[in-house]
């Protein structure tokens, strides 16, 4: 256990005390405490980036279950280092802001802080892990935190709703990663990712590659809320708005671009990889944006906008991918993309969290997040608005935001595309730009949305809950760092050039950098009139066109049919779960236990019927058999008939008394096959039974055979012969291929000698297998008990006689 | 030739128990039934006892004395179920 | 009698004594040589000599074993005789028998003897009830069981 | 000391005798059980260090020689289960001190729990196939009563059916058993391997192998077999269910593992595949029932025969992995069954009723119930590092391994299902507002919640300390893989 | 002879189905007593039927029969019994508690108790 | 309904004493004849479910006033007492010895552990039985 | 063995063979439970006693085995056939069961009578 190891631990080990915290020093709000860990977890991390601009990483092993090939082994390279800082920084930023803006009176403060430091160690987890497995357990606690976060607010519906479908898709994802996960260490031997790596090429040709890398990509595609597993995100909104901007935006929603960017060493170089991650990354990106726009709650508006800047995202990190697989095209256009997914990454959470934090601020202080209530904001809350203007401008990708930096390269690597001769260029590869830029034109227009119609337009008092006024100090401390550092990030990318991006970039992909040398990461401000300003320019003024004309074609999204949508297939997709499983299981599940015999016997016909014939079992051998008497005949003749009348009796004294019949005719057999012993005890038994039989039966009622339809008999008719015809043909071929002598003969020779008995069948009842016999009047014991217990012990209805039960 | 009346006797017995079982199964009234089983019992002493001949084995002797028993508490039993409808009381005088 | 009989056994166990042969063998010899010598000095005896009594229970016996070969031919001749001419029915019997085991062994022998059985008895032990498979004459059956078994079993317990 | 290995089986005998001449006397039984149980807790631990040191323990009944008497054979995987058992049994005696009511502790409810060990324990560590039938049977004997006993209307109706379904799977085992012996000639289980290894595939066996999983498929609770199980599981009280469903179906899994590793591994290419159908057909049933009750015992019966599926899954594969996987979660499926039944006991007794619709808002005055229920929630889903992770991901990683793709992916799949149903119980119970106010009063549930809470801290620690487990299970696992060392162990040649 | 008592037994085992396939739970009841019966005479077949005296060693014969199917008999003859026994009393208890020996009207869906 | 069962009664008693008689030879010839602890319980318990039919519970009880079910805890004990013991020897469990002596009266006599567990046997199945048919009995 | 044993034993088989044939017979044949009873009260215990007896003869000649139980058995016979068929036919009678219409009299139902 290194540094390193402690560090991801420590949120865990934090939380465990957070609960005492909170009783010993109640006085203090207990999120200065937690404050601390992310702050000094951020600088400790910071410490390692001199090491990542090297291009060289930190590895360090703690055994966990080293047999499997399960270790806990924390791996630093810069992708790693960028979102360990992206979590600490924007985790102290988050803690700070959720201090003022959860009450300590009247919220469970230490359940808050406690889920949330939580999903901070996982978070690092993941980032931090080398090994699949323990990077696939960090990613199922960074679920349930998130689960238990958004269901804060347990008693609401609308938050468990939303905490089970984030959780169901996210782990339903995790686990397909886990398939993919494991897959690929069938195919590598190894759970190490860095070892992996560095067998892509033969992995690359192995036929379980393509389902190991759509394994993995179902996992990433859940966690990034990509098309067609988006809906959890909106939902997730339902969680207190500090969650909202650190998980669900910042941090664990990257998660999935995480998990693609650090298997693109393995993935990327097939064709598939660039085809699904592209595609529906960028899918996701046109789709979310469009559906952005016509929401009405604001922390819809910017989880559709997470939704669609995650697709951005992915969508670079699979095009790119293209580059590496086609021989035609160069390299560059990987690190191109490469590099603006990696940028973009960082913007998104500083303006995404500055944005989400603000919504946050204005829920708070007017007690609604409905833009249809809210307006005219723009005077009474001038901070927050100057906030909300840095934030969406940038998101909106408009100058001198760092949002427009990464989206102009984003047009670029989707421009870049556009050299692949892909089945006839001109007419499809086209497609790429053109759903880059109609998905940036929704961007900018929910971006003003947001904007404008919160703080222009009429101010409507009557509409809120409170009396809306400026946010305190402590809320705006937060959204303000991260607005400076959207506008900072503008002017001067090169601050973050070769610190972060490049290394980070030079992780995702390091095979195609040549030994020895850096990527060149040079993003500039200003760099002529490109094809990708004039889309910018292109997508500003259609942006404002459709943004002042919006009633006009608003329109359009009444022809979505409602019906239609993922949600409501995830949900009729639920319910009809539940509804059809108890059809189903209601329709089996009888309660009648003929109907259970049924299956049963069923089965029993069918599989050894089927195991008969298939391999072609019966035998059929009489040669060793005994002969057979005239009056053995007799004999059977008179049990079969002995049994007919059990079946057709009418009375119920009758058919005890032909089982009684039955019981001494086979006593009889038993004399006949020389088994004296065995006729005693049937005999014995066979009459204690029937006085059995006969004191039940004074409490038992008539024999009525509850007219049971001629169809049921014939049925049972039908599967009592099944049963009948397996045992007897099993019988048959069982004793025609006796193929070992038995061990009978050591009983016969040691009986006396040995045991000093002369009766072989007691003696081995009471010695050879006497231990049989033990348990056998063990079994006798706890009969009688329980009859005692049945029939002295009569508790009311559950028997709730005391305690409880 | 004891061997051959041995078989005679067993195929007689066996008639015997045939025509016991057409009883046992035609009724018409329980105690008809209770009667043939009690004979049953008796004829399969019987059978026992010829057996044990033909086998020249003295080991079934005691299945013999034991189906009498038996056949007797078992024919009393079912006498009194159905006499009395139950066939343990608790109390006779009550 | 009871005193008897211990005193034969008594007179066997001297015997053994006598011989210092301790087994079955010298027991039966004994036994026998006390009844012997007892069946001389039978006057001496306050009740009748038990000897007595063991020839009734084997008259009883005897008479028994005559009635069950009758009984079964009896049966016989019913079962066989193509037509069932038989007029059975259920007659009272008084007895005279007292104890528990008198009137048990009398419906003993009346069920296993010539076409009677005991259906069930009367609550203050006097009366049996008989079925009887063929109920020619009602009276000579009753006489005939008064004479033969009755006076037997008395012979054997009153003596 | 030579009897070692008989020492789990004989604690619980002699103390359930013990107890019958205490059943007067209600705090000395309690006393009693407690005691014996822990000691054959002790005991199972000493043989497994034992078995650990010298391998696989036999002892002959009567000094016999192997295949004529009666053999006791503790390897690694009979005594790891001992062990659990026996755990569980001695948490769910604690439980019932304060749950089961005096009525049917007066009634020999105690005695009845130790032979119900005796026959578990006994089950898994028999080394012959009539003797296995023998433990069964007192095992479910005991069941029978267990079921019963307080005669409620419920448990009446449904044990008739439990009764019925399983003298048939009795029958049946006794005429397995008879077949295999005419085939065979043994009874002896190392024997018979042996036996059968020398003839291989023979058509007969496969039949007989198929038989076979019938018998235990019915105790087990696999697929077209399970139909009776969770009305009957439903009936008896939270302790009982808890035995019931941590340690029945098991023996039942159990003895397939057993007998598919040790006689009907010669002709795979049949056995196994229908073994791993119905693996699959298992879990998707069971998780069909899992969604389809709004009942808190419903929910988690269910998931038994989810995790039977699993389990038998991890059979079907039949390699050293899956294997391992299969023992893995063997254990865990146990240990946490135990403890979400327990659980769930404690979750009806609060609320007054197992319906979900009518329950909720527990979590205000029973938070460490709610958590403790929570993390045995995630356990049993498998989320690392909890303990049925390790199993999970063995079996599915073997499944890949094999080809088995879509039976891997099922068991994923299963894994959600499982989540599902008891996330959405936890919901349900303890953060939905409830219809009808609860009652403000809180319930004393300490001493009901000690012993579930003990199962699911080893629940944990068994998952993440799986390092220190993992050289036992793998030699568990050597020993069915190469039925060899069973058979050299047990023959002694 | 062998061959006919499979067939006996099979034909035993079908009986015993059939009752158990049933309304009646007493006739149920009496299915597991037949069935026990086929069982016990299959693994009394399996064991090779009179292929020399009975297992008794004071008869001094050449060969005898198997006695190890007929330990196992005894074994099961006698548990079975036992859970015959049980059986039949909570049947009892059963009808007096629930008042029906029809086994379709005691389903009993759920927790309607 | 009442009936009078002297008949009855009287061979009752008579048949009750033969069939005790049997049962205990059976018992003992077990380990060299057939026969052994199982028939001679059962039979045992037969003889006393004799008694039961021709008297009735109150009266056997007095006749017999033991508890079954502590019968059944005294037979578990001594046959599992008897597998133990081999405990003490260090030798299998289960193991059983034997040899022959010679007592007066009996002559040359094989003693062998194996009778005590059968003994246990017996008894167990005697309170089984017992116990069954009793509760069965009183319950009405 | 001898001759004659084997002769006595021979006839003592066939005549019990016979007579539970006889009393098979007359269970089939006549009219109602009450008659049958003397069939098989009578027949069949004597049938099965010759049996028996030939047995322990068969017994006592060739192995030199005095087989107390057989004539234990016999014994017990002798006890025990009439009270089983007296138990029987009362059961039958207070059960309810209807005599044979050709039956002549009926002295106990007047007792029940009586009674009631």
């Amino acid at each position: 256990m290194s540094l390193l190891h402690w560090a991801i631990l420590a949120p865990f080990i934090m939380a465990v005390f957070v609960p005492f915290l909170r009783k010993k020093a109640a006085t203090i709000h207990t999120g200065w405490f937690v404050l601390i860990l992310p702050v000094v977890l951020f600088g400790i991390f910071l410490q390692y980036l001199p090491v990542t601009m090297n291009n060289s990483s930190i590895i360090q092993t703690a055994s966990w279950i080293p047999s499997l090939g399960i270790n806990f082994t924390a791996y630093v390279d810069g992708l790693s280092l960028l979102f360990v800082l992206l979590i600490t920084g924007i985790g102290a930023l988050v803690v700070l802001y959720s201090i003022y803006y959860l009450s300590k009176t009247k919220e469970s403060l230490h359940h808050f802080y406690v889920y949330l430091l939580m999903f901070m160690g996982a978070m690092l987890g993941v980032v931090l892990s080398d090994n699949v497995v323990t990077l696939y357990m960090f990613w199922e606690f960074t679920s349930i935190s998130s689960f238990l976060l958004i269901a804060y607010w347990y008693n609401r519906d609308r938050s468990r709703y939303g905490a089970m479908k984030s959780m169901l898709i996210t782990v339903f994802g995790g686990l397909m990663m886990l398939g993919g996960f494991l897959v690929l260490s069938i195919m590598g031997d190894t759970f190490s990712i860095r070892e992996l790596a560095a067998q892509a090429p033969e992995l690359n040709n192995h036929p379980l590659f393509l389902l190991a890398m759509i394994l993995v990509l179902l996992g990433a595609f859940t966690k990034s809320a990509q098309f067609p597993f988006y809906i959890w995100l909106p939902d997730a909104m339902e969680a207190p708005t500090p969650v909202s901007a650190y998980l669900h935006s910042a941090t664990m929603v990257k998660a999935g671009i995480y998990l693609v960017a650090r298997f693109s060493p393995i993935f990327a170089f097939s064709g598939y990889w660039f085809w699904i991650v592209g595609a529906v990354g960028l899918f996701t990106m046109l789709w979310a944006s469009f559906n952005a726009v016509k929401q009405t709650d604001l922390k819809g508006i910017l989880a559709f906008s997470t939704v669609s800047q995650l697709g951005l995202i992915m969508s670079l990190l699979g095009v790119g991918a293209a580059s590496l697989h086609f021989e035609s095209l160069d390299d560059n256009i990987f690190t191109t993309a490469v590099i603006a997914a990696v940028f973009h990454l960082i913007n998104h959470a500083t303006f995404k969290g500055s944005l989400f934090m603000v919504v946050g601020i204005i829920d708070h202080e007017t007690g609604t997040r409905d833009i249809r209530r809210l307006g005219g904001l723009m005077s009474l809350m001038p901070v927050t608005f100057t906030l909300s203007i840095i934030g969406a401008f940038s998101m909106a990708g408009l100058p001198p935001f760092n949002g427009f930096l990464s989206k102009e390269m984003f047009f670029l690597s989707m421009i870049q595309l556009m050299e692949l001769n892909l089945f006839n260029v001109e007419t499809w590869a086209v497609l790429f730009p053109v759903m880059a830029w109609i998905g940036s034109v929704f961007t900018f227009i929910y971006s003003m949305i947001i904007v404008f119609k919160v703080f222009t337009g009429k101010f409507q008092p009557e509409k809120l809950e409170k009396k809306p006024h400026e946010a305190p100090v402590g809320l705006l401390v937060s959204p303000s760092i991260l607005a400076v550092l959207v506008a900072v990030f503008g002017l001067f990318p090169n601050l973050l050039s070769y610190s972060l991006i490049q290394p980070a970039a030079a992780a995702i992909v390091p095979s195609i950098i040549p030994p020895g040398e850096h990527l060149d990461v040079h993003i500039s401000f200003w760099h002529g009139f490109s094809p990708e300003l004039w889309m910018t320019i292109g997508v500003i003024t259609v942006g404002i066109l459709l943004y002042k004309f919006m009633p006009k074609w608003t329109g359009i999204y009444d022809y979505f049919p409602g019906k239609v949508t993922l949600n409501q297939f995830y949900n009729s997709g639920l319910y009809a779960a539940e509804r059809g499983s108890n059809a189903i299981t209601n329709a089996y599940m009888t309660g009648f236990i003929r109907s259970y015999l049924v299956y049963i016997f069923a089965f029993f016909i069918a599989a050894l019927g089927f195991a008969i014939w298939a391999k072609d079992a019966f035998r059929y051998d009489a040669s060793a058999a005994a002969p057979i008497g005239l009056y053995e005949v007799s004999l059977i003749f008179v049990l079969l008939a002995a049994t007919i009348t059990i079946l057709l009796a009418k009375s119920r004294l009758t058919s005890i008394i032909a089982l009684g019949a039955v019981g001494y005719t086979v006593s009889l057999f038993f004399v006949i096959f020389r088994a004296p012993d065995l006729a005693l005890t049937q005999l014995v038994i066979e009459t204690v039974s029937t006085a059995l039989f006969l004191l039940c039966f004074y409490h038992l009622p008539k024999l009525s055979r509850h007219e049971e339809k001629r169809r049921f008999q014939a049925g049972n008719a039908i599967i009592a012969a099944g049963v009948g015809i397996i045992v007897t043909l099993i019988g048959i071929s069982a004793h025609s291929s006796k193929l070992f002598a038995s061990i009978n003969e050591y009983y016969i020779e040691n009986t006396y000698k040995k045991a000093g008995g002369e009766n072989m069948v007691n003696v081995i009842l009471v010695d050879f297998r006497g231990f049989d016999t033990l348990f056998e009047i063990a079994v006798l014991s706890v009969a009688a008990l329980g009859i005692y217990g049945l029939i002295k012990l009569r508790l009311e209805k559950g028997g709730e006689t005391n305690e409880n039960e | 030739m004891i061997e051959a009346v041995l078989q005679i006797s067993l195929v007689v017995l066996a008639a015997a128990m045939i025509g016991l079982v057409y009883r046992l199964v035609k009724g018409p009234t329980v105690p008809d039934r209770v009667v043939a089983l009690d004979a049953m019992g008796v004829n399969l002493v019987s059978i026992t006892a010829v057996l044990s001949m033909l086998l020249d084995t003295s080991n079934y002797l005691e299945v013999i004395l034991l189906i009498g028993i038996l056949a007797f508490i078992g024919t009393v039993a079912f006498a009194k179920f159905l006499e009395k409808g139950e066939v343990v009381e608790y109390d006779r005088d009550q | 009698m009871a005193f008897q009989i211990l005193l034969n056994v008594f007179l066997a166990f001297l015997w053994m004594f006598l011989q210092v042969s301790f087994n079955a063998h010298t027991f039966i010899i004994g036994y026998l040589l006390g009844l012997l010598v007892m069946l001389g000095m039978r006057r001496f005896f306050k009740s009748r000599f038990y000897l007595h009594r063991v020839w009734a229970v084997i008259f009883l016996f005897l008479l028994f074993l005559k009635e069950l070969i009758k009984a079964n031919i009896d049966v016989l001749k019913l079962v066989l005789r193509p037509r069932l001419n038989i007029r059975p029915g259920i007659f009272a019997f008084e007895t005279e028998l007292k104890s528990d085991w008198e009137i048990t062994l009398l419906a003993n022998l009346i069920t296993l003897t010539p076409g009677t059985l005991v259906v069930d008895v009367s609550d203050d032990n006097k009366t049996l009830y008989i079925h009887a498979i063929d109920i020619a004459d009602v009276s000579e059956a009753a006489d005939s069981i008064k004479n033969s078994f009755e006076k037997a079993i008395m012979e054997v317990s009153r003596g | 000391m030579i009897n070692l290995p008989i020492l789990p089986i004989l604690i619980p005998l002699v103390a359930a005798i013990v107890l019958l001449f205490l059943s007067k006397n209600v705090q000395a039984q309690r006393i009693v059980s407690a005691a014996a149980a822990a000691f054959t807790i002790i005991a199972a631990f000493a043989v497994m260090m034992k078995v650990e040191a010298e391998g696989i323990q036999t002892v002959d009944m009567g000094s016999w020689p192997a295949p004529f008497g009666i053999t006791l054979v503790s390897d690694m995987l009979s005594i790891m289960l001992v062990l659990t058992a026996s755990i569980i049994t001695f948490c769910v005696i604690l439980y019932s001190f304060r749950s089961i009511g005096s009525g049917r502790e007066a009634f020999y409810y105690y005695p009845i729990v130790q032979f119900l060990l005796v026959g578990v324990n006994g089950s898994f560590t028999t080394g012959d196939i009539f003797n296995l039938f023998v433990f069964f049977e007192i095992m479910l004997m005991s069941s029978y009563v267990l079921i019963v006993i307080g005669g409620t209307k419920v448990q009446l109706r449904e044990s008739i059916k439990y009764i019925l379904v399983n003298v048939i799977s009795s029958a049946i085992f006794v005429i397995a058993v008879g077949y295999l012996y005419s085939v065979t000639g043994s009874l002896n289980m190392a024997h018979i391997s042996a036996r059968i290894s020398e003839i291989g595939a023979e058509p007969i066996i496969t039949v007989l192998a198929i038989l076979f999983l019938i018998v235990f498929g019915l105790k087990g609770g696999i697929f077209p077999l399970y139909f009776w199980l969770p009305g009957s599981y439903a009936a008896p009280p939270a302790p009982v269910l808890a035995l019931f469903g941590a340690l029945l179906t098991k023996v039942g899994v159990y003895a397939i593992l057993r007998t598919y590793t040790l006689f009907f591994y010669h002709d795979q290419a049949f056995t196994h595949d229908i073994l791993s159908l119905l693996a699959l057909l298992t879990m998707i049933a069971g998780s069909i029932g899992a969604l389809a009750y709004k009942d808190v015992k419903q929910i988690l019966i269910y998931n038994i025969i989810i995790a039977v599926g699993v389990l038998l899954f991890g059979i079907a594969v039949m390699t050293e992995e899956s294997v391992a996987g299969t023992i893995f979660y063997l254990v865990h499926d146990m240990i946490i069954k135990g403890g979400l039944f327990l659980l769930g006991g404690i979750m009806i007794y609060a609320a007054g009723t197992s319906n979900l619709t009518k329950m909720g808002g527990l979590i205000r005055l029973y938070p460490a119930l709610g958590w403790t229920f929570l993390i045995a929630a995630f356990a049993l889903a498998g989320i690392p590092p909890l303990s049925g992770f390790t199993g999970k991901l063995l079996i599915v990683r073997a499944g890949f391994e094999a080809g088995e793709y879509v039976g891997a992916i099922i068991v994923l799949l299963s894994s959600l299902a499982v989540l599902y149903s008891v996330v959405n119980l936890f919901m349900a119970v303890f953060w939905k507002n409830p219809e009808n106010k609860l009652p403000e009063e809180k319930k004393q549930t300490a001493s009901l919640f000690i012993p579930a809470a003990i199962l699911v801290v080893l629940s944990v620690l068994y998952g993440v300390g799986t390092e220190a487990v993992y050289p036992y299970v793998m030699q568990a696992v050597d020993a069915l893989i190469h039925p060899e060392i069973y058979i050299d162990a047990v023959l002694k040649e | 002879m062998e061959i006919l008592m499979c067939i006996v037994a099979g034909l035993l085992f079908a009986a015993a189905v059939y009752l158990m396939l049933s309304k009646s739970l007493l006739r149920i009841i009496i299915g597991t007593g037949l069935l026990s019966h086929g069982t016990h005479l299959m693994l009394l077949t399996m064991g090779g039927l009179k292929t020399g005296a009975a297992p008794v060693l004071g008869e001094h014969a050449a060969a005898y029969t198997d006695p190890i199917p007929q330990a196992l008999i005894l074994t099961a003859i006698v548990i079975s019994f036992g859970v015959t026994a049980v059986f039949l009393v909570i049947a009892y208890r059963a009808y007096q508690e629930l008042g029906t020996d029809n086994m379709e009207q005691l389903r009993g869906m759920e927790t309607d108790d | 309904m009442k009936t009078n069962d002297v008949i009855f009664q009287t061979v009752a008693k008579v048949v009750f004493f033969m069939i005790i008689f049997f049962a205990i030879h059976l018992f003992f010839a077990g380990h060299y004849y057939p026969g052994g602890g199982f028939v001679g319980g059962l039979l045992t318990a037969g003889a006393i479910v004799l008694l039961l039919l021709a008297f009735d519970i109150k009266t056997v009880q007095h006749g017999f006033p033991l508890d079954f079910k502590w019968l059944i805890g005294i037979g578990l004990l001594f046959s599992a007492g008897t597998a133990t013991g081999s405990l003490i020897f260090n030798v299998p469990f289960f193991t059983h010895a034997y040899n022959y002596f010679h007592l007066p009266l009996f002559g040359k006599t094989s003693l062998h552990t194996a009778m005590l567990f059968d003994l246990g046997v017996y008894f167990v199945v005697i309170g089984v039985t017992m116990t069954i048919i009793q509760t069965i009995g009183e319950s009405e | 063995m001898t001759a004659i044993s084997e002769v006595i034993i021979a006839a003592l088989l066939l005549v019990g063979a016979f007579l539970t044939l006889v009393a098979a017979f007359g269970l089939i044949r006549l009219p109602d439970v009450y008659t049958r009873n003397h069939a098989a009260s009578k027949s069949a215990t004597l049938g099965v006693m010759c049996i028996m007896l030939a047995t322990f003869l068969y017994f006592l000649m060739e192995d030199g085995l005095f087989s107390s139980r057989l004539l234990l058995g016999i014994a017990f016979f002798f006890i025990t056939a009439p009270v089983a068929g007296h138990l029987i036919s009362r059961a039958a009678y207070n059960s309810g069961v209807k005599m044979w219409e050709q039956s002549v009299r009926d002295d106990l139902k007047e007792k029940k009578k009586q009674k009631k």
